[in-house]
């Protein structure tokens, strides 16, 4: 049942607003609502009732082990919430002097340090709202770095044909043209294609390492070499950072720009699909060319940074400091952390990865990529399974949803027939990677003695499986009586 | 180990069954050169007792002062409910909805978020969200020159009474696939744009535009006439983009019945910030941009849409819909790059505009409306004050001040009052004006030690003790 | 699975003590704990997901409809709660003098002054930390005034048979003993039989108005009068004032003390089984007698006072202040409510229990009592149900939660067989009222054609009919391990 | 009509069914010169706005002050995640867990709890809780006039070493079935009451003794001696009541293990305020009353009880058990009239206990005791300044002064500081002594403070403008 479908004419039930309307003259009648709002009219009982049962119909790292490739579904702190909605955070105006909100700033201020540190890159920008913002935010700096050069002809962008679609994505809406580079069936870029594609028209490279098959990059500095002697730059696309933290830098590895997706490394929570952080960093050069605002420090007193300060920046991106609640969540996680945490991220994502690989092989699936490490994730084909009992990965999905766990990623990357991407993330216990194993060793048995039970689950969630072609032929995105009558 | 639940003995297993030594070794395909990190520059951790004290300290350094300002972001009243709902763990730390049937709390959700925008905005479609309002228009603009097939300029016209930052980040993110967005100037006696000046740029830069930006309320809070200027667009076959406050569309007319009462009235695509509805302002965000338009472009809209349908046995359900547009599917030629949105805040909106119901968000613009012109009244009755333009209001306006706007803004901080938006760097032809701002947050109290404070500040009286509540 | 079942020696995964346990030299040994404190060790994540999932295992106002008489379970506001957990509130030691914790003090003297306005006392303390305790003090007020009177022969109290458990057991713990009042069948209290009942040995009198038969008590005015002129007091059992504020005040009744359970009429939340608060409330007569604390207001300043100010206090029932985070919730409420809301509830409670009670009637239920208006709540008897289908009052609730609804209380009042009571509240729209209805109409034509499907209820909850007689006989009243091993 | 769903339409509809003309009609039973109330004296309601500002202004009225006093209520740190959970809907807006099928989630978390405060108390059974510390004493101490068969006396050995509310209060609730509590005086030198005095007092009563009460650690921080005083009990046919503070427990010996390691020994009932573990402070409540018992008592225990059980298909599940004890049911007969306990609370101290873990607790318990030795360190190298008393403490210690207890009190509250609990009052004995308590809370710095600030006190040095947190 909708909100809407609550609602009754004439209710007032919330003690949320004046009783009374204010008289509006003064205002001339055509610049005057004349129908109502449309929002629907329910007692606040009726709206707590209803969100809260919605609530309960999702999935979440709260209630459910949550496996999502690519997408570090790990333990949000409770903390990092209170703490980032302290009243004296929440009712700050944005354009509240600086002098007036160093606490604040100082948090950011700190924060932009300690990623710095973590990446090995020379300055960063919090302002990207995610992470395709923050590619943006770095392919505009390849551009505007190249133009102040003078280097008009760099127009296009290498992208490995693993990579995530906000990379392409992002490359075309900075004005520039893209080229796929292949993947070798051992997981690395082919680097004699790599070779191939670079030239004079060559403006970066975008990489993400570990790949998003799940494997840590072993040719990274060649790549680096590669690139570079041709002139373009190396963005790193670092959304997901939980299987190097402590390890290696990606300032070290040679790349020259980086976002990091704050909301899965540093456990701000994903919220249903956002507010996330696709925080910028890059190395010395490039640093004229940060989205602003930026924080700096001077003699103890934190300030934003304006464009008379950095006139060559790219602009803004956004309003005000793109996601500060957001920011705040990202530093207090990593206050939790401190340096000896950070490591131990690494370590133990990547434990629980490999010990996961481990057991799939020795339950019987098929790796994507055989006799590899598994960086923070790894992937499972089933197009065995696909082939020889008519199941796909997405019915193996829909089954583990009866079994109570959330699916791993399915159909990404695309590269892999049938794959299953698995990221269980530091932050859960043998236990639950032990009942994740079980339940998918069960289903294959399922998809070997009795496949229909894949194809008709789920079974046991407030939908069975849901008519996507309906929903995109015979588009409904509005209730009825709130689309536009006209 | 603050979140990891390992035990020595589970490690020993685990290493076992992989075959490993040690942790150490599973990182042996990295190149040893690069493996020696060190994270100095990192403090070390801190339980959660130590962090909870650092974060208070530093929440308390932030003002408490009485908030006079808007110019994007503004102090209304959010009912406890609503946080208290949104941070429920299912809805926080759940992930984007690609696992629908997992995900019918947050599909439906949305799919009502969308419902009350288009009822809002009197649209046809709403997206799930963009990231702000500012970014928001960007992609408002990308999708009116994809969608514009009769326009080949991409020249956009842009009155400078749009929101100066919301111009700027525009640029940014539109400039790289050439397209140009042009100024037009406002009226200097009522603070808004002209039909005349816009049909003059509009010839000035060779008669083909794209589409035309409009902000109701305008960034000086005047009320453009949408009207004529949406009529004049569609007769030019130029798209209307519409950039409103989605709390004053409460009582004024929403984008979709802008322009004459026919057909095909109505902007094209409204968009803007949702931060007025229900998000905290929160130092700047997270807030959320919304983006509404006519069905005709649906195809074109950037972001997640959510989508009503059923399942095998006819159950009505929520699902992502129309995903060939994304970058996941699309990848290069998707409508945008954006994929992780800002649902959380989306949540939050929704349950808000449900606890608020058409009625109260009336009554709360209408006291926003109200309690500005208290304001307005009480400041200019202070000599040496007075308002800028002639256009009637909404909750902002924009007043002119015989000494140093910075000085003054900086005077009444001293009286614990954040007194309002100083213009003069975005518009130096208004010299020392400020653009002031009244929620129904601000009593007839908190007006009234506005207009004190701001008359000792010109009569040059100095800050007593008791009086500086913060600095 | 318990939380025990997730334990794992070893474990520290929480970042909410001291890594390092400080040393504790200076403790004779056999002081020193030997054995393990035998807590959980579980991550933070583990806790939260085992609490989470537990979580949703309950029946609740913000998610279900849930008319259990006589407890009142309306909407809680949210903001009464997270007004009541400011900070500045939370911090508050309750030993803070006085000067520094006026905001709290302030509070608490409008919420007496309040509670006054309302029921017609002279005045109110609000120590008392349920409506039991509520009671005790009531009941040892009424002891204390006839002993200050010399009147030492007083050692009966008077309760009608349809009186909460807690009034005779509350009689008891105060010493006295306890004779039983009949009632009619029209509801009303047997006059005849009190006018019997009374004598030198009357201490007083309980009553619950409206009682718990769900109708208001017509004789009041007969009643105080018989039990006045015996030389008792009056007792208002007030856990329930919902069905008449605003409306009639129990001190203008007659009545010389009560408590209101404001857990209940007040909306603090019930918190599956508490914390609550019975404030209670006297004449002039009694007041010396209040326990204590209770807040003065003197000169703009307010105070705690102590037993110097009132010797003859009954005493302290808590060491501090009773249930203050109730209390403030409390008083939120009321200012919510205000003048006009309190009327409201009322009216609206009312409306809605008999606007049920003509459903049930129209739909074939039997009413407990034929020809009153309801209260706040009203009753079904499903004797006829019982006596010609062999189904329960028990099977019909059990049905109900099969059918999303939270069942009435049964088999309370204890006179009424097979009994449904039935407190819908102010706070619930028509539509769920209708659907409750229909919800109870269908079980009854169930019962009538397939009545195994009442038997078998639940079916769709976390577990099936619980077996209470076996965990009364073979006692399971904590995990093993966690039991003095000795 | 805030809270009041109901339109003008339903409300017609309503009274159609009904038969009524009117709202007012429903009330026609209530004699007429009775329904003539004015409620002039409550205010006008208010907008969840208004309050909102209310309150915080309120709860800013309340002290800030760096918290040394203890005495009954300690500031502990709690985990974010605790409150968050308890207060979702599910738990917060149920009510007591009759309907057992659709209250699994309070149930099974009791049962826990329950668990929980066996293990840590070491003792068989625990109940779902009692009001709090103070009235659960009174409880333990019917308890025991109801189990201990071979004592027909009604009298109780307390000593003054007892926390003197819970004493009072404990009089305040038994005193009404005649029941004797008998002081018994502490050492002056130790602060712990001796066996001899028991014993002393014990035969002054008379010799037939129904039960002792003991405190550990005792009101003054110190630790008693009872090993042998449990024995004693025991040996005497008297049941032994701890009271204790369940923090401690963690570190010092449990009430289950108190007496030589015999079949019998440990104490009968234990007792005492859960606060400490996981409740705020909150100007004093809610707290809870935990009340723990030997097997061969729990038909006396009074309040709910929570017992594991099978479903009709053999599934666990959790049910409230010996329910023929409670009021409910056996009316006047019942073991107690408590019906509402303090739930909510008890579920915050179990996710509190599960966060924590056995050693989290113990390392918190140790930090307690390590801050305060420093503490008095700090304060007793302050001419003027000693411990009262030789015994050990756990983490309140009695320091006696030489100038007024409540003057210094009084100035160190200018400093920000409250500085402890004045003892005079209860212990005239005791003179300028007051209590000082430090938890895990109170870091270093904060000790440094506490220390200069009061031998700037002592010292006579007014207090600075800058230093004066606040009044
Ligand atoms: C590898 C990779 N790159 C980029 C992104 C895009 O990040 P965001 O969703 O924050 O825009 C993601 C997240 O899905 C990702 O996994
Ligand atoms: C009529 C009546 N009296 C007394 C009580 C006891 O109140 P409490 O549970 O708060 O002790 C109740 C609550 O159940 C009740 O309904």
């Amino acid at each position: 049942m909708l909100i809407f479908e609550h609602s009754a004419e004439g209710r007032r039930g919330a003690p949320q607003s004046p009783a009374e309307k204010a008289p509006l003259d003064g205002i001339p009648q055509n610049l005057l609502r004349q129908s109502s709002a449309g929002l629907p009219e329910v007692s606040e009982l009726q709206a707590v009732r209803h969100y809260t049962r919605l609530s309960k119909k999702n999935f979440s790292i709260d209630t459910e082990f949550y496996p999502l490739g690519s997408c570090t579904m790990k333990y949000n702190p409770r903390a990092c919430n209170s703490l980032a909605m302290l009243p004296g955070f929440l009712n700050t105006h944005p354009l509240t002097p600086d002098a007036q909100q160093q606490g604040f700033l100082a948090c950011m201020y700190e924060l932009q340090e300690m990623l710095c540190e973590v990446t090995g890159m020379a300055a960063f920008s919090l302002a990207p709202m995610a992470g395709a913002q923050g590619e943006f935010a770095g392919v505009a700096m390849i551009e505007a770095y190249h133009r102040a050069r003078g280097d008009h002809e760099r127009r296009e962008i290498l992208v490995p044909d693993a990579a995530h679609g906000t990379n392409p994505a992002t490359a075309v809406m900075c004005g520039f043209s893209v080229r796929e580079i292949p993947t070798l069936d051992n997981g690395d870029v082919d680097l004699d294609a790599l070779k191939q594609a670079v030239g004079p028209q060559t403006a970066g490279l975008m990489l993400t390492n570990p790949s998003t098959l799940g494997v840590f990059e072993r040719n990274i500095e060649a790549i680096a070499t590669v690139v570079h002697e041709a002139g373009g730059l190396l963005y790193y696309d670092g959304a997901n950072l939980n299987a190097i933290l402590g390890k290696i830098r990606p300032g070290d590895m040679g790349f020259d720009v980086i976002h990091s997706n704050l909301h899965k490394t540093f456990s701000t929570p994903h919220g249903g699909g956002g507010p996330g952080s696709g925080a910028v960093g890059v190395a010395e050069r490039l640093q004229p060319y940060l989205p602003l605002p930026v924080v700096a420090k001077e003699d103890e007193r934190y300030r934003y940074l304006t464009s008379e300060d950095r006139p060559e920046s790219i602009g803004r991106l956004s309003a005000f400091m793109g996601n500060p609640g957001v920011l705040l969540r990202a530093y207090v996680y990593m206050r939790f952390l401190g340096r000896e945490g950070m490591v131990r991220v690494a370590e133990f994502a990547t434990l629980n990865a490999n010990y996961m690989m481990a057991e799939a092989k020795r339950r019987g699936f098929t790796l994507a990529i055989e006799n590899r490490r598994a960086s923070h994730e790894f992937i499972i084909t089933l197009k065995n399974e696909a082939r020889e009992f008519h199941v796909s990965a997405m019915d193996f999905a829909k089954r583990l949803l009866d079994l109570g766990y959330h699916a791993p990623t399915t159909y990404f990357p695309l590269l892999v027939p049938e794959c299953l991407l698995i990221e269980p993330t530091e932050t859960e216990a043998k236990e639950a990677l032990d009942g994740f194993m079980d339940a998918l060793e069960q289903i294959k048995h399922e998809a070997e003695t009795n496949p229909q039970l894949l194809h008709d689950a789920p079974q046991t969630l407030p939908v069975k499986r849901l008519d996507e072609v309906r929903a995109a032929k015979q588009l409904d995105l509005a209730y009825e009586p709130c689309r536009r009558q006209g | 180990m603050p979140f990891i639940p390992h035990t020595e003995t589970e490690i020993k297993q685990m290493l076992d069954a992989i075959g490993a030594d040690s942790t150490e070794d599973l990182f042996d395909e990295i190149p040893p050169h690069l493996r020696e990190v060190s994270l100095a520059g990192i403090p070390q951790g801190m339980t959660e007792m130590e962090i909870a004290r650092l974060m208070r300290q530093r929440a308390q350094q932030n003002s408490t002062a009485l908030c006079f300002l808007g110019a994007g972001a503004y102090e209304h009243h959010i009912p406890a409910a609503v946080w208290e709902i949104t941070t429920r763990g299912e809805f926080y730390s759940a992930y984007t909805p690609y696992q629908a049937e997992a995900s019918q709390g947050t599909l439906q959700l949305t799919y009502e978020y969308q419902s009350m925008m288009t009822a809002l905005m009197a649209m046809d479609v709403s997206n799930a969200s963009l990231y702000d309002g500012a970014s928001g228009l960007a992609e408002a603009i990308l999708m009116a020159v994809r969608g514009n097939r009769k326009s080949k300029s991409r020249k956009i016209l842009v009155p400078t009474t749009v929101n100066p930052v919301y111009r700027r980040t525009a640029h940014t993110i539109v400039k790289g696939q050439n397209i140009e967005l042009l100024d037009v100037p406002y009226d200097s006696n009522t603070g808004t744009v002209t039909l005349d000046e816009i049909k003059q740029q509009c010839e000035a830069a060779g008669g083909d535009i794209t589409a035309v930006v409009l902000q109701q309320p305008n960034f000086f809070g005047c009320l453009e006439a949408v009207d004529e200027i949406t009529d004049w667009a569609h007769e030019n076959n130029i798209l209307l983009i519409a950039v409103v406050n989605p709390m004053a569309m409460a009582v004024l007319t929403p984008p979709g019945e802008w322009g004459s009462a026919e057909k095909n009235s109505g902007a094209d695509i409204a968009c803007g910030d949702g931060q007025p509805l229900g998000a905290p302002m929160s130092a700047g965000g997270p807030y959320y941009g919304f983006l509404c338009c006519k069905q005709n472009l649906v195809r074109q809209m950037p972001g997640r849409i959510i989508g009503r349908t059923v399942d095998l046995d006819g159950r009505e359900g929520f699902v992502l819909t129309l995903q060939a547009r994304e970058q996941h599917i699309r990848r290069s030629k998707a409508t945008s790059n954006i994929c992780t949105n800002q649902g959380l805040v989306v949540t939050a909106s929704t349950i808000y505009m449900a606890i608020m119901g058409a009625q109260g968000l009336e009554n709360t613009a209408a006291a926003c409306y109200a309690n500005n012109r208290k304001l307005v009244e009480s400041l200019t009755a202070i000599p040496g004050v007075k308002a800028a333009f002639t256009s009637p209001c909404f909750h902002e306006t924009v007043l002119q001040l015989e000494q140093s706007a910075e000085k003054v803004l900086a005077e009444l901080m001293h009286h614990g009052i954040l007194g309002g938006y100083k213009l003069g760097g975005d518009y130096p032809e208004l010299g020392e004006a400020i653009l002031v701002c009244t929620t129904e947050m601000r009593s007839d109290d908190d007006i009234q030690t506005y207009a004190r404070a701001l008359e000792k500040v010109l009569a040059g009286e100095p800050v007593m003790a008791e009086e500086g509540v913060l600095c």
